[in-house]
């Protein structure tokens, strides 16, 4: 399956990922609209230590832990292998984040799991892939 | 092939899906007491607090048993005959299996209580149609008191708060959620409760009850209308006791959910297993080790190879808005070396033995812990690793290029 | 208004071959006639023949052929002349008065033998001679023009259509075993009668119909090696051309058909080994000689011709045998005027040369 | 602290209600131009910094960010215009040579603006490049006179070395030192994939790029940097530079800072010591010598690659190409008085020097006048900025064209023209590894395949409207020229006629 892929040689540390995560699960057509004033919670997130940038989201584990965990049955694989979360189901136990080796699970303010599933709703071509500027991070089937 | 689950809680479900993974063919039957369907049991709590809708607290997608031929029969099992391979009904049925798999769950604990006969509105909370039954019993008014400031306790006390007038808590336990936190951390956790509304009366029991009244142990009196009763649960262990089954406090598997019988399995809370963080079996009566068991379980019963060796108990609750998650081993017996992390934010307390992480407890900022639990379930030398850096700012910095590239740009 | 040479002049045109492979020869009759249904290819501003096999008298002979404007040049050229050749016949050319063709200039003819002394003085080839001496002429002459320089072979033009042109020249009187004939449709000149063809230089001789783009580009390549296009003309820098690559290179028809219409890079990967390295070195160092754009020309040489399309076939031409005859032309109209029966008829491929080359030993 | 006499360039105008706070500006300026306040929740600029590299707006996700010339301006003077009297201000304050970077940016006339290019009409066909083969291969070296035949009459083949090319454009000199290894990974690998040669410049070639040797024609300038026997073999030909547009008659210096390791390594030089090239080559006093240095380089290589010497444009060019076609050179390339360069004093890079297009024609008439033409291949450079730049370079005569500022555009460059300074926010002339990395080889290959593939179809398509189908027929064909808004003198030298005749 496709999936996002981190190449950290080639990551800035820009964060424009987050902001483009973020802008495109608001559902809002505006990104100054979506994210003006707004304390962001995206899906993916930069890592860095001023030298070394990556960022990291779902790595849509072949045998999630997150889902194994999953109390509420709200994290799920949907046929493509994409770990998708239910936000009618989840009641925010956070054991997904718990369990996620990478701590890619995240929470918003309603307190249920945010989390990236590669922007299946939002078009299909992850907003983090589409606005890296340096093809840090991409969107490939990759060899198991 | 006859495959045989009883019980039809996560382990069940899991465990049939483990079984498909490998057998399409074999038949396989599930016997459950419950009337319903597989349900995510921590979630009956939440049903009450109004978050989980009922269509919600399913295991499966309702065509799950049909999907995958499984027979569900509505009934107790009393005795397994594993001479013949016989598993004998409540209804006089036999049922004969190739391979069981036994997901039994537990039984709340209620202690000989004095008067507690005189209570009229008292529930245990352990299933579903005790959350249908508290949801009618209680109303804005009512006054609740739960016996136990353990998990099944306090998630009662959050779900019933706003349904109810008031809730107290009490426990004979100095601290509330005493078998995973220290009195410290305990304590930040009931300042929370408090301030969210629920009450305590901790380091007290009720001695005796009359009618709605409890008479507590340091001689104060509890007014209530409705008594919860959550001391604890006890594995269902019986049925394979009698079978001459090896058990302990629950019944003993390896890390395949082989049994000490041949062609019998179990996996979820009814089990004790190998824990790696404490060095010895236990009962990990916990949901996600109740899904992996289950899986590694029909995996094996179906002839594939499958193992769970990196079981360690682990928790993740949250109440209000404060989240607390440990896992492993903290007992602060000195054979470990804790390092620690106090701010605003909350406290981080981490056990390292022999370089590695064998146990934390963290409330607050839970954010990425999953990092944690990773260590302590690969039990990653830690000696080349800036863990300092790591607990201050849990990510992937210290896990090297190598580690990233192989996590973050292949397959995992 | 400018004057031939002054400017690029492309034009449209008609042009026919007939060759004998036995070296029968005959005269120009039908490749005459061949250019009448072929009538609109040709607007009236040219139209010429070329000969070969026409002099066996003289066949030893530079048979130069001049337009000259008046009396005077025409004595410069022959002092010119004297000094370089024996010149061992000057004639006028024999032509009819016809009401079609008027207005022409002085049309003269010479037989001429190079002196030996003045030869080895130049350290030249009497061919090589002989070219730089037509150069001399046309480019520094000025009112002489030598439209015709080979042995044994002339070339006949005038403005006007050819079949009038052909009648104007009498060349029913004359035998060749091979004849080129071509009408021209010249697209902005008022017609020299230097501007016609065939064009030639020492016995090639090229009728051309096309317009090549690389016109500019194989001109000042050519230039580099001694000769002077003045009239602009593709048919002249093709003359040149073959020239350079026939006569003073040594190349065969075939390959000089390899530079100037060179296969395409993709046809040349497909060849053999041998094919694929001469291919590649042509196309490598004469890659400036290279024709684009449509052409079908027919190039005259003693013993033979070589007709030739554009490499992608942007113009008409056929090809056709009968007995030991060749026929060439724009239009297979043409050819069945020359002959109504062929044994064979087709349509050469872009960049595929018909070399057709008299019966060795037959001259 | 003085008075500073220097008025910010640029203007940073922030559309507030667009920004939305991501710092994306402040994280990608290198030259510190963008801050954030966290007590006021703003954005802060210091424009005194800014260089108008258009990193930050071209990042900015809500396009919140433009770089506008600061309109404040000195009284306005025909004479003394705002940049000459800044010049003097400048160098009052620091008693230095100006430095600038990048190509000649007064306004001289551009030539290539001022030619235009035939079409086919009704005589002649023009033709269509998607249906009809379009060729557009061209071998750069020397070419046989004479042909000969074995004793079966058979052509002798054996060529003298070629550079063979997919299109007639190559990406020209640019050190690595001067710009970044990823700019020089991504030259290399769009050379290989386009099939054209790329150029390592003065600086040696990294070990890595040695597997792109077929694809690279080496250098060796004056200051011989990273020239040693396994270089001079790894390309496809020998470049001798003897001078550049940009600073025709001085050499270069690529100062310490730049030298890393890696540069250190590669060029052959003490680590972070200054690289200069001499302004001669100290053993190429005249154009004997010149000739000794080819053949030299011919030995050493076993005749197998074609030299090429890189001369800058200059007042009596056709001479001395005259004399380079001479010299056993297979390839001349001449770059005009436009090319860029990373530093060159800014005195130079505006005043010294030739345009290339009469540089070309001057030197294609000559070489044919004296009919050595065939000795050599002529490659042109300097300010060659698109598709029918490089169908008027050939049709005036060129045989190839090399590109530089074109292709650092496609790689990102804004022609800022800073490259001196070393902190290139787009990755390309710096040498700061977090800078360097911002260029992402895989993202340069790819635009400079993209762009000479778009220019290889606009050639084709140009060739077709001529009624050319190979590139061949197009070199020197000025016919297909005409001049407009040219004087007699210009089209004489030029070659062509006006447009209209």
């Amino acid at each position: 399956m496709k999936r996002v892929y981190v190449n950290e040689e080639w990551c800035l540390g820009c964060h424009l990922c987050e902001y483009n995560c973020a802008f495109s699960n608001s559902g809002i057509k505006d990104m100054v609209k979506a994210l003006k004033g707004k304390k962001i919670t995206p899906r993916i997130h930069v890592e860095d230590d001023g030298k070394i940038h990556y960022a990291v989201s779902c790595r849509h584990c072949e045998d999630p832990l997150c889902i194994k965990g999953c109390i509420s049955g709200a994290l799920s694989k949907d046929e493509n292998g994409v770990v998708a979360i239910d936000h009618d189901k989840c009641v925010g136990c956070l054991t997904c984040m718990l369990l996620c080796p990478y701590g890619s699970i995240t929470t918003d303010e309603n307190e249920t799991v945010l989390k990236c599933e590669l922007c299946m709703q939002n078009g299909g071509i992850p907003a983090c892939v589409q606005g890296c500027p340096n093809r840090a991070i991409v969107f490939e089937e990759v060899e198991e | 092939m006859k495959y045989v689950i009883i019980g039809n809680g996560p382990a069940a479900v899991s465990c049939v899906d483990g079984i498909r993974s490998v057998d399409n063919e074999g038949s396989i039957t599930i016997l459950s007491k419950e009337a319903h369907p597989a349900y995510f049991r921590p979630l009956i709590s939440y049903y009450l607090e109004g978050k989980s809708k009922e269509e919600n607290i399913y295991c499966r997608r309702a065509d799950f048993y049909q999907k995958n031929h499984v027979e569900t029969v509505l009934g107790e099992a009393v005795a397994i005959d594993k001479e013949n391979r016989i598993v004998a009904l409540n209804s006089g049925e036999n049922i004969a299996y190739d391979r069981l798999c036994i997901c039994s769950g537990s039984s709340p604990f209620v202690p000989p209580m004095k008067g507690l006969e005189t209570v009229e509105k008292k529930f245990t909370f352990l299933t579903i149609d005790d959350s249908f039954a508290l949801e009618q019993a209680v109303d804005k008014n009512s006054r609740v008191l739960i016996i136990g400031a353990g998990l099944i306790g306090l998630k009662c006390a959050e779900g019933l708060r706003d349904r109810a007038g008031k809730v107290t808590v009490c426990d004979l336990a100095p601290r509330v959620l005493s078998s995973i936190l220290d009195d410290e951390c305990a304590m930040v956790v009931q300042k929370h409760l408090e301030n969210c509304g629920i009450a305590f009366s901790l380091a007290n029991t009720a001695d005796h009850f009359n009618g709605n009244t409890a008479y507590m142990k340091d001689g104060s009196v509890i007014d209530f209308d409705v008594l919860v009763l959550a001391l604890g649960v006890r594995p269902n262990i019986g049925l394979f006791k009698d079978a001459g089954g090896e058990c302990d406090r629950a019944i003993i598997v390896g890390n395949d959910m082989k049994t000490s019988i041949d062609d019998i399995y179990a996996a979820g809370d009814c089990v004790e297993q190998y824990d790696i963080s404490f060095g010895n079996k236990r009962i990990m009566a916990l949901l996600p080790n109740a899904n992996i068991g289950g899986y590694t379980a029909g995996v094996n019963m179906a002839g594939g190879k499958a193992l769970f060796d990196n079981a360690v108990p682990m928790n993740s609750i949250g109440f209000w808005g404060l989240h607390i998650m440990t896992a492993g081993s903290y007992a602060n017996d000195g054979s470990a070396q804790m390092t620690e992390i106090k701010d605003e934010s909350g406290i981080k307390r981490f056990f390292i033995k022999d370089h590695k992480l064998n146990g934390f407890m963290i409330i607050g900022d839970v954010k990425s812990a999953g990092i944690f639990t990773n260590l302590l379930r690969n039990q990653t030398d830690l000696s080349d690793m800036d863990f300092e850096a790591l607990i201050k700012s849990p990510n992937l910095l210290p896990f090297g290029e190598n580690y990233r590239r192989k996590t973050l740009r292949g397959v995992v | 208004m400018m004057r031939e040479g002054e400017f690029r002049n492309p034009s449209g045109c008609a042009i026919a071959a007939v060759i004998s492979k036995e070296g029968r020869r005959f005269n120009a009759e039908k490749i005459i006639e061949s250019m009448i249904p072929m009538h609109d290819r040709s607007n009236g501003l040219g139209g010429g023949f070329a000969g070969y096999g026409i002099y066996p008298k003289y066949k030893d002979f530079f048979a130069f052929h001049l337009f000259f404007d008046d009396r005077h040049i025409k004595r410069d050229v022959e002092e010119y002349l004297k000094e370089r050749y024996e010149i061992v016949m000057s004639e006028e050319i024999p032509t009819r008065k016809i009401p079609e063709i008027t207005d022409e200039p002085i049309i003269w003819r010479y037989f001429l033998a190079p002196l030996k002394s003045v030869l080895r003085s130049a350290q030249l080839d009497e061919k090589e001679f002989t070219a730089r001496v037509v150069m001399h002429i046309n480019t520094k002459m000025n009112g002489a023009y030598v439209f015709s320089s080979g042995k044994n072979m002339g070339a006949f033009k005038a403005v006007g259509f050819p079949e009038d042109v052909g009648r104007f020249y009498m060349l029913d009187e004359y035998e060749g075993y091979s004849w080129t004939s071509h009408g021209r449709y010249p697209t902005n000149t008022p017609g020299w009668w230097g501007g016609s063809h065939p064009f030639g230089l020492l016995d090639y001789s090229v009728v051309h119909n096309g317009e090549i783009s690389s016109y500019d580009a194989n001109r000042r390549f050519i230039e580099m090696f001694g000769y002077k296009c003045t009239l602009q003309t593709d048919t002249e820098v093709m003359a040149y051309i073959a020239d350079f690559l026939l006569r003073r290179k040594g190349l065969t028809p075939k390959e000089m058909a390899e530079v100037i219409a060179a296969p395409f890079w993709s046809t040349i990967e497909k060849k053999s080994d041998e094919d694929k390295a001469r291919l590649n070195y042509f196309r490598t160092i004469y890659s400036s000689l290279l024709m684009t754009g449509p052409f079908s020309i027919v190039v005259g040489y003693t013993g033979g011709l070589m007709a030739l399309n554009d490499r992608l076939k942007l113009r008409s031409m056929v090809a056709a045998e009968k007995d030991d005859i060749v026929y060439i032309a724009s239009e297979e109209t043409a050819i069945r005027v020359m002959t109504p029966e062929v044994d064979r008829i087709w349509s050469p491929a872009g960049g595929e040369p018909v070399i057709v080359n008299v019966k060795d030993g037959v001259l | 602290m003085p008075i500073n006499y220097i008025l910010p360039e640029f203007e940073v105008e922030r559309n507030d209600y667009r920004c939305i706070r991501c710092r994306v500006c402040e994280r990608q300026c290198a030259n510190g131009v963008h801050s954030y306040d966290p007590d006021g929740d703003i954005m802060l600029s210091d424009e005194t910094k800014c260089v108008d590299c258009q990193r930050c707006v071209c990042l900015c996700p809500t396009h919140a960010l433009k770089i506008k010339k600061n309109d404040a301006a000195l009284r306005t003077n025909a004479n003394w215009k705002q940049n000459t009297i800044l010049e003097i201000y400048k160098q009052a304050n620091t008693g230095g040579v100006l430095l600038s970077s990048m190509g000649n940016p007064e306004p001289f006339p551009v030539y290539w603006d001022k030619i235009l290019i035939n079409a086919s009409q009704v005589t002649n066909p023009s033709i269509d490049p998607l249906r009809e083969p379009m060729e557009t291969r061209v071998f750069l070296g020397k070419k046989p006179h004479e042909i000969t035949r074995d004793e079966n009459g058979n052509i002798n083949t054996e060529l003298p070395p070629q550079v063979e090319l997919q299109i007639p454009v190559m990406f020209s000199a640019m050190s690595y030192g001067s710009i970044s290894y990823n700019a020089h990974k991504s030259l290399a690998t769009a050379a290989e994939e386009l099939g054209i040669c790329y150029n390592t410049g003065e600086g040696g070639l990294h070990e890595d790029f040695y597997q792109y040797g077929k694809n690279t024609i080496v250098q060796v300038a004056s200051g011989r940097f990273g020239v040693y026997k396994d270089y001079l073999e790894a390309g496809a030909a020998i470049e001798i530079k003897m001078g550049q547009g940009a600073k025709p008659g001085i050499g270069g210096h690529l100062p310490g800072t730049k030298v890393g390791a890696d540069v250190s390594k590669t060029r052959m030089i003490p680590e972070g010591s200054d690289a200069i090239s001499p302004a001669p080559h100290h053993d190429i006093y005249s154009i004997e010598d010149l000739r000794q240095l080819v053949f030299s380089l011919k030995e050493a290589t076993d005749y197998k690659k074609p030299v090429i010497v890189k001369v800058a444009a200059v007042h009596n060019i056709a001479a001395i190409a005259s004399g380079i076609a001479r010299s056993g050179a297979d390839i001349i390339a001449i770059d005009g008085f436009r090319g860029g360069t990373g530093a060159a004093p800014t005195r130079i890079r505006d005043n010294v020097g030739i345009p290339i297009e009469l540089a070309l024609a001057a030197v294609d008439k000559r070489l044919r006048d004296e009919g050595i033409r065939q000795n050599v291949s002529l490659v042109v450079g300097g300010s060659v900025r698109s598709a029918s730049d490089v169908i008027k370079a050939i049709a005036l005569g060129a045989d190839a064209c090399y590109i530089a500022t074109s292709a650092l555009l496609a790689l990102g460059c804004h022609l800022c023209r800073t490259c001196q300074s070393g902190k290139c926010n787009w990755g390309i002339a710096t040498q700061d590894p977090e800078l360097v990395k911002r260029l992402n080889p895989e993202t340069g290959k790819e635009r400079l395949v993209n762009l000479l593939t778009a220019w290889k179809h606009e050639i084709k398509e140009m060739m077709g409207l001529m009624g050319i189908n190979s590139i061949e027929a197009l070199r020197g064909n000025r016919l297909m020229l005409r001049g407009v808004g040219l004087n007699e003198k210009e089209l004489e030298i030029l070659g062509i006629s006006h447009a209209g005749e």
